[in-house]
């Protein structure tokens, strides 16, 4: 049927090629188009919907950054069905993606020339690997980069190794890692992200972003609040169950957004506006 | 799509039983197509030693996490396949068995029949070993302590056999005396023995046997547990005599000045004291206060009891105590009783007191009976000179009166009976109404060919209509079946072969232990063929006529056989559970209790657990399905009861019994 | 204007009915279903309030979206996608006409659903104004006019005439096929039978039904309102009002494994379901209270607010009359609205 | 004579101001005065509280969550509705303790579908007067109808008028009317059809099915947490009615999951928006468990054991379906 | 070339269902007898027939089965003691109720088949495939999808 336009429910075909184990929980798939290359391209914190037929579609956000044409990334944390059958996964496994959806990060327009802060606790460093990625790929187009990273021991620290080995080793990016417990053979920081975000006490004039698991954003917000920053300057995304992943099917519906259409980027003083049902 | 797995599949041949009639290569290649599938081969005999380390090797080599072996049934070498594959580091339970031989090679004579065949049987197994979860199977400890419900002949039986190997055993026995119904019969057929010269022996044994501890006047409180860790409570109630300092004497039994209480021992006969030993060889041989009788408990007053006895065992304080232990293993054997014949008015029974039943008979032909032995009328203490034995009273019953079952021993006591009394007393007269003469048992006809031939004991097949009082006589109307005729028979005595039904305890036990009952409350068994001395409780074993009518050898012989099953079972260290058992999913649980209703074993309790719910209370207290899976043996009855899916079956769960339905239809 | 004498509906439906399927209000055990249009069946024109609406014509319970075989490691996709054949719906309200126009903003906006799209495109709606509206319309509280009941052809029946007014192109496409059964229609005549339905529109119970204080900018004074509590306080969570809703649009997708692949597949959805919103990890409305408020604040607020002040609900009254426990749209909008009319 | 709605008012007040209970389950009013709304009231709210010929719908399953909550509720049960009640206490979904069941009258109630049925149209209220007798004023005119003539299925087959659960009772003491019609007289029918014809009506009602589970979720005997239907890992959940199977398999085993606990309240019936006839469903279940193993009542009481978590060994055997009327 | 697309006749699709106690051991014996009867009958291993949901039988139908026959202990003799009795009850009803939507009723039965009756066991499978052979094809309870879509 090649003359019926396009219809963003039928996916594409993706063939996972490598999977790093991050975390205990935590897997990075690396996908690529059956011909090379990405699927489609996309914008930092834009997502994907990714599907095992007969398991479930469930969406995630792009790990990699858009400057990357070679292969998507995606950080999955084991803890559903679907998930649980990713993880099984080998390379040369084959999955359905379709996307990109969302909104993604303003990189192109609030961030432009902007300090970025960058505070992720657990697997929400997933979406913000993105933006990090195209931050530094784009490094001219930015002012500093800090990144706040916790979780809750050394071995839940998800891209371990691209941290320590790359952004650490970067002009321009500080990076301040975290851990919930004490743990051996962990001589870094220990405590819960948003107390070291206050303890790190950060100038006002930069753009933050954060995620993580709702309490922590919760609590980090209202510590950069306590720092002096405005609700306007803070970021964030938001994960609520989606079908469609183009505001039909009307899930993620919370007031008159669509977390999958209108989000799943929001500034924090725009989601005051929102009822509370997220 | 399940999961993701690797499995391996193997073909077997079975030399040419199966590979004859199934293209077993055909099946590997079709088999090596299928997901998850990463090996798959065919050999000539995968249960030979060369077989088998196929498999281990394979496991080994391509990291398979599950098995599919496609070969004869799985009743035949499951174990063994499962053994190899755990030898090589795989769960046992990831093994699945295609049955491609009896349910199909051996079949089907049509090649390309049994090989399209065979493949839908390997798939069908793939389909389930997909959703396999390795199982482990538990363990628990073993109590090496019995528990024998009862303390007649059967409960002493088996107490004396535990006891013998070794193990400790506790005889549970309500009534104030070990011995039960044994200790009333005067003789035993067919050798016409004296019942207590072969059971009081048995009852010092028991006594005396240090492994063996007795509680009687004792009932059964309560039961918890499972098999191999019972906690059972038992009540004992107070007898007001201390047991340790009594010496037995007597004494208080002598100067006890209530003595209007009906003797239970006698069946009623004669009366007894308030303070009293039921027998003389009762044991233990210490005397309870029948608190209802006594004068000191109604009045206050009196005491002579207290007064007389120098050991200053008599304790009028004394309470029921409450005593708590594990057993292993419990043996039923609560016995019976003859039915109440209330409801057999035509008898005239309860009319006149010369109608009795063959146990009171029994005492009193027991020369320490309340006649010493001597054959009398209950009603004037005159000699009897025509005595008419009927049989089948409440037996074979199907008026809904008295009972369907036959109570199998009555054809012999009353040959007894009758063969007694012709012998001690030529001079009555002994008729016997019969329907049928059963005498199933080594001697038995003989026995009672000897009664009828040697005895001169008349036999008419035919039942009694009516029993009335003429005068001093009773007149008995029946019909006699042989010679077609009514007839009428005046005599002095009456003596009626009740039935038989389990002691009605029996309910109350069984629904403690769980063990089922059936529709005239005797013990189920596990199995009636194969396993007719197990309950289908695990651990609760049945000694005696609870589980069915039967005679004093045939108990003796099922209590040994009881006691044999449970010494096996006290033997072990560890017991090993079936990992193939129910469990409940709380989170779906209604704790509706359908499930506990449909459970053959009990292995199903509830509890009421605290969940977190929305809203602001946050938490809500439900009551749960909780399986108990030392007990459960997996049938899967509760699964289909449930309607919210909670509960299912582990290696026959609903998800794989579909998967295989699945996979049959595809 | 055209018209045609009742008596020949038959003959106008055969010829619909000739170039494409004809869906229309047919008899079914009782109860009045949009069904296709065959010689045998009774057609319900006196019940043009059908148990469900015309939204499946273009937006049906399930539909397959595609299928996937899978081999080995791989995975390949087929589009089910077939042409679709044109279509009519006749003897649709004017409610439910107006559905359509919402529906169109939720599937025809980009990116566009061509599932939908091409049974709107493949499909003609002829309306038929309500002569004898229930106790539960109140379709002109949201401006919708019974008696000019909109579509492609707008249609009139009096006691013994059809009238026929093409409004569009789709509609003069269908004219032009039937044209010679019908003649001339009479303005006049028409213009009696309309203002003979409007004095029966104007007795109903609900026309007053006041909107005010419902808006896409009404979120913040209406949503946390103590009186959803008592509202929702009966609310059985099931689909009911959802699935004989016109507008209502949820849906879900999902897999079905036939044994020889799988089957995916959407099928609607109701917001009123507890496990709407269920994740893994938690469920934001937690209670049927946040459901229930969910699915008139969308109606009356939240739809608004994304489409230029337009309610998502046509006052067709399915819902009013099949409510299991008789709670609805209108006593929401008069427990929650600023005017409460008595 | 005092009417019923003023008994249980003074009964429930007094209940209130005693501190018996804290809270009343009844119904308050709708739009139309036929469509009154299942509520709950706490002290001074009484006025609102209405019980007349369309108070139909079953309260006893909102006593699921009501025994959650805090303190004691009155609940107003008909005599039907005291079955289901009693079913609930047994399956342990209810908190007896937590209810104070106040059984309340019942002369039958009204079916808003039947009285549309008559042609009525565009009704704007009900009236009831003496002589059971129903009074409807329509924006086309005044209309009546008799009660007897527009009751409800399960009022037309009306198992009792007594309660068999109630700590009290609110009662007028007129005579009440019989239950005209047999209750199995429909499903004696159908059994009696050939089998395609059988097939072709169930077709005929199943297929309008749109799933919208409103039998299930109004029935006091669906009161699973999870649905199997809804559980996506119980592996046969399905949403909607994909294909003509599904609409037979979820009927099929909606009422084999209710069977033996179905007290034939005919709340599914009552609230199908597409008029299924679901009761004879459950309606078969219990003709064939009572024809088969004795009859039995489910909610007669709160202990005995249901029909299917019971056995015998004589019972029938399923061959029985091969002797049974209708040809092949 | 497989060998399932070689069948050209209709062959009928049946479901057994059988206690591993009893009825699967019957059906061991029949092969252990040599005792034939037609492949169309694919035995699923139960532990109970009371293990037995209708679910199972509807989702048989529904993937394509022809005929459902559930197999177990002769009623008093079930290894569970009182299994076979709920299945019993079970199936009748559920039987019934098929019946009672028109459901050919010969498509679904239960029979009662000892370890020892290997006999019994290839009769009645004999029996039970002859008789869904005379039916034809599962109509009335199909699922088209399972049926035509992406086979």
């Amino acid at each position: 049927m090649s003359n019926l336009p396009n219809e963003t429910l039928i996916p594409h075909i993706g063939v996972v090629t490598d999977v790093r184990i991050d975390t205990p929980d935590v897997k990075t798939f690396r996908v690529v188009a059956p011909e090379g290359g990405v699927c489609f391209k996309h914008i930092p914190g834009q997502c994907a919907m990714l599907s095992i037929p007969g398991v479930g579609e469930a969406m995630f956000s792009i790990t990699s950054s858009p400057t990357n044409t070679d292969f998507m990334e995606f950080s999955i944390k084991k803890c559903g069905c679907l998930t649980s059958w990713l993880h099984m996964m080998e390379p040369g496994q084959q999955i359905t993606i379709r996307g990109p959806y969302g909104n993604g990060f303003p990189v192109e327009s609030d961030f432009k020339g902007k300090d970025l802060l960058f505070i992720a606790g657990g697997i929400g460093l997933a979406p913000l690997r993105s933006v990090i990625n195209y931050v530094r790929h784009y490094r001219s187009n930015y002012g500093k980069v800090d990144i706040v990273y916790g979780s809750r021991s050394k071995d839940d620290l998800v891209d371990y190794n691209e941290i320590l080995n790359e952004w650490c080793n970067e002009e321009g990016v500080n990076v301040y890692l975290t851990i919930d417990r004490e743990q051996e053979g962990w001589d870094g920081h220990v405590g819960f992200v948003p107390n070291y975000v206050k303890e790190l006490g950060f100038d006002t004039n930069k753009t933050a972003i954060i995620c993580g698991p709702p309490i922590m954003i919760k609590f980090t917000l209202a510590g950069l609040q306590e720092l002096g920053f405005d609700k306007t300057q803070v970021f964030t995304t938001m994960e609520l169950k989606m079908k469609c992943g183009v505001g039909k099917c009307g899930r993620c519906n919370i007031g008159s957004k669509y977390v999958c259409k209108d989000g799943p980027v929001f500034r924090c003083d725009q989601l005051d506006e929102l009822p509370n049902e997220y | 799509m399940s999961s993701l797995h690797k499995i391996g599949v193997f073909v077997c041949w079975c030399g040419s039983n199966i590979a004859a009639t199934v293209d077993v290569a055909a099946v590997a290649e079709a088999m090596r197509a299928e997901p998850n599938v990463v090996y798959a081969t065919d050999y000539q005999y995968m249960c030979s030693e060369g077989g088998q380390s196929r498999i281990r090797e394979a496991i080994k080599e391509y990291g398979l996490t599950g098995v599919v072996i496609c070969s004869c049934s799985p009743r035949m070498h499951e174990a063994t396949f499962r053994k190899a594959a755990q030898s090589a580091g795989l769960n046992p339970y990831m093994v699945e068995i295609a049955n491609i031989r009896e349910h199909c090679s051996w079949i089907h004579k049509d090649r390309m029949d049994a090989t399209a065949k065979a493949i839908v049987l390997a798939r069908t197994a793939l389909a389930k070993l997909n959703l396999n979860q390795p199982l482990t199977a538990g363990e628990s400890n073993v109590v090496k302590r019995a528990l024998v419900i009862g303390g007649g002949i059967a409960g002493i039986q088996s107490a004396l056999d535990i006891a013998e190997a070794g193990y400790e055993v506790d005889i549970v026995e309500k009534t104030p005396t070990i011995g039960g119904r044994m200790a009333q019969l005067d003789k035993t057929f067919p050798t016409l023995d004296c019942a207590a010269c072969i059971l009081t022996p048995k009852m010092v044994d028991a006594a005396q046997n240090e492994k063996i501890t007795l509680y009687t006047y004792s009932e059964m409180e309560s039961v918890s547990g499972f098999v191999g860790n019972f906690t059972a409570k038992i009540r004992k109630k107070a007898r007001h005599v201390n047991e340790d300092l009594c010496t037995g004497c007597g004494l208080c039994q002598e100067k006890c000045p209530s003595r209007k209480a009906k003797n239970e021992f006698n069946m009623g006969l004669n009366t007894r004291t308030a303070i009293y030993i039921p027998f003389a060889q009762a044991i233990p041989n210490v005397p309870v206060i029948d608190t209802e009788q006594c004068i000191h408990f109604k009045t206050g007053k009196c005491g002579l009891c207290q007064m007389n006895c120098s050991a200053k065992a008599i304790d009028f304080e004394q309470q029921d105590e409450i005593i708590e232990r594990q057993y292993g293993a419990i043996v039923v054997a609560t016995g019976f009783r003859p039915i109440s014949l209330e409801r057999f008015d035509e008898f005239g029974y309860s009319q006149n007191p010369d109608v009795v039943t063959s146990l009171e008979f029994e005492r009193i032909m027991n020369a320490a009976g309340p006649t010493k032995g001597q054959l009398v009328r209950p009603s004037d203490g005159k000699h009897p000179h025509c005595i008419v034995f009927v049989q089948c009273v409440g037996s074979r019953d199907t008026s809904g009166c008295g009972k369907p079952y036959c109570s199998k021993i009555c054809c012999m006591y009353t040959a007894k009976h009758a063969m007694l009394v012709r012998e001690k007393y030529p001079d009555v007269e002994v008729h016997v109404f019969y329907i049928d003469v059963r005498t199933p048992g080594k001697n038995f006809d003989e026995f009672y060919r000897r009664a009828v031939e040697q005895y001169d004991v008349d036999y008419i097949k035919g039942m009694v209509g009516k029993v009335s009082s003429h005068g001093d006589k009773l007149q008995v109307q029946g019909s006699d079946l042989i010679a077609d005729k009514q007839i009428i028979i005046d005599a002095d005595m009456v003596v009626l072969a009740a039935a038989i039904e389990p002691d009605p305890e029996v309910r109350k036990i069984a629904t403690m232990l769980t063990a089922s009952i059936d529709t005239n409350n005797f013990l189920t068994e596990a199995h009636p063929k194969l396993r007719p001395v197990e309950s289908p409780t695990a651990g609760v074993f049945l000694s005696g006529v609870c589980q069915g009518p039967k005679d004093i050898p045939e108990t003796v012989a099922q209590a040994s056989a009881a006691a044999a099953k449970v010494i096996g079972l006290l033997a072990k260290d560890k017991l090993k559970r079936n990992p193939c058992v129910a469990h409940s999913d709380e989170m779906l649980c209604n704790g509706c209790s359908a499930c506990e209703k449909v459970c053959p074993y009990g292995a199903i309790s509830y509890m009421d657990k605290e969940f977190r719910v929305p809203g602001p209370k946050r938490t809500e207290i439900r009551r749960i399905a909780v399986v108990n899976e030392a007990v459960c043996q997996g049938c899967g009855a509760c699964t289909v009861t449930c309607p919210s899916g909670a509960m299912d079956l582990k290696g026959f769960s609903t998800k794989q019994i579909m998967a295989e339905v699945d996979a049959i239809c595809r | 204007m055209y018209q045609i004498e009742k008596a020949r509906l038959g003959e106008l439906f055969a010829r619909i009915a000739a170039s494409g399927e004809l869906i229309l209000p047919v008899e079914n055990n009782g109860t009045s279903q949009y069904g296709t249009w065959t010689p045998e069946v009774e057609v319900r024109l006196d019940r043009l309030n059908t148990v469900r609406s015309a939204k499946d014509c273009f937006f049906p319970q399930t539909e397959n979206l595609m299928g996937f075989q899978m081999k080995g490691k791989e995975i390949s996709i087929i589009d089910q996608r077939k042409p679709c054949e044109p279509f009519t719906v006749f003897g649709v309200r004017a409610c439910d006409a107006a559905s359509f126009g919402i529906l169109d903003r939720v599937f025809l906006s980009e990116p566009v659903d061509t599932y939908y799209q091409s049974r709107r495109l493949a499909g003609t709606i002829v309306t038929l104004a309500c002569g004898e509206p229930e106790e539960t319309c109140f379709c002109s509280v949201f401006g919708i006019d019974a008696v000019k009941p909109g579509g492609d052809v707008s249609c009139w029946l009096t006691e013994d005439t059809l009238f026929w007014k093409s409004l569009t192109e789709k509609g003069d496409a269908l004219t032009e096929k039937v044209k010679d059964l019908l003649t001339d229609g009479d303005e006049a005549a028409l213009k009696a039978y309309q203002e003979k339905i409007s004095a029966i529109h104007e007795k109903l119970p609900l026309k007053n039904l006041s909107l005010e204080g419902f808006n896409g900018d009404a979120t913040e004074a209406l949503f946390d309102r103590p009186e959803w509590a008592e509202l929702s306080e009966a609310c059985i969570g099931c689909g009911t009002c959802t699935f004989v809703c016109p507008t209502c649009q949820c849906y879900d997708i999902r897999d079905f494994d036939t044994g020889h692949g799988i089957q995916r597949f959407r099928c609607w959805d109701s917001c009123m379901y507890s496990d709407f919103t269920k994740m893994a990890g938690g469920n934001p409305r937690l209670t049927q209270k946040e459901r229930f408020r969910q699915r008139f604040m969308h109606k009356l607020v939240y739809y608004p607010a994304n489409n230029d002040g337009i309610y998502s609900c046509v006052g067709c009254g399915r819902c009013v009359a099949k409510c299991p426990i008789s709670m609805n749209i209108v006593k929401v909008i008069k427990t929650l609205g600023v005017k409460n009319h008595e | 004579m005092q009417r019923v709605i003023e008994i249980i008012k003074e009964k429930a007040g007094k209940l209130l101001a005693d501190g018996t209970v804290d809270r009343v389950i009844g119904w308050k009013d709708g739009e139309f005065f036929y469509d009154p709304t299942p509520a709950v009231f706490s002290a001074g709210e009484l006025e609102n509280l209405r019980y007349d010929s369309f108070c139909g719908a079953n309260v006893s399953k909102y006593l699921i969550a009501e025994t959650k909550k805090e303190g004691k509720i009155l609940a107003l049960l008909k005599p039907c509705d005291t079955y289901s009640f009693n079913e609930l206490v047994k399956e342990h979904r209810v908190d007896r303790d937590k209810v104070y069941v106040l059984g309340i009258e019942c002369r039958g109630k009204a079916d808003i579908n039947k009285i549309r049925d008559l042609g009525i149209k565009g009704i704007e209220s009900i009236e009831e007067l003496p002589g059971d007798e129903l009074l409807v004023h329509t924006i086309y005119g005044d209309k009546t109808c008799k009660l007897n003539d527009v009751l409800l299925e399960k009022c037309l087959c009306c198992k009792s008028k007594t309660h068999v659960a109630s700590d009290d009772l609110a009662l007028t003491g007129e005579p009440m009317p019989e239950a005209p019609k047999d209750r199995f007289a429909m499903v004696a029918k159908l059994e009696m059809m050939t089998p395609d014809e059988r097939f072709e009506f169930w077709r005929g009602e199943l297929s309008r099915c749109i799933r919208c589970n409103a039998c299930r979720n109004v029935c006091p005997a669906c009161s699973c947490l999870k649905c199997v239907f809804d559980n996506d890992a119980s592996g046969v959940a399905s949403k909607a009615n994909a294909d003509t199977f599904e609409e037979n398999m979820f009927h099929i085993i909606r009422a084999f999951h209710v069977a033996g606990r179905c007290t034939d309240c005919g709340e599914c019936s009552r609230v199908c928006p597409q008029h299924i006839p679901l009761h004879l469903l459950n309606r078969k279940f219990i003709k064939d468990i009572n024809e088969f193993y004795g009859e039995y009542q489910a909610g007669a009481d709160t202990t005995s054991r249901g029909p299917l978590t019971d056995y015998t060994p004589d019972d029938v055997e399923p061959s029985i379906v091969m002797k049974r009327g209708g040809d092949q | 070339m497989s060998i399932e697309e070689t069948k050209k006749e209709y062959k009928p699709l049946i479901v057994a269902f059988c206690c591993n106690w009893c009825s699967y051991a019957g059906a061991d014996l029949a092969g252990t007898s040599r005792l034939s009867y037609p492949a169309d009958v694919k035995i699923i291993r139960v532990p109970c027939s009371c293990r037995v949901n209708p679910l199972f039988i509807l989702r048989a139908f529904q993937r394509g089965a022809d005929g459902v026959i559930i197999a177990g202990c002769h009623p008093g003799d079930c290894h569970y003691t009182s299994g076979n009795y709920y299945a019993r009850r079970r199936m009748t009803l559920l039987f019934s109720m098929l019946d009672y939507l028109g459901i050919e009723r010969a498509r679904t039965r239960v029979e009662w088949i000892s370890a020892a009756e290997g006999v019994k066991f290839s009769t009645t499978m004999n029996e039970f495939a002859k008789t869904i052979h005379e039916l034809g094809e599962n109509k009335k309870l199909e699922d088209l999808r399972c049926k035509e879509l992406l086979k």
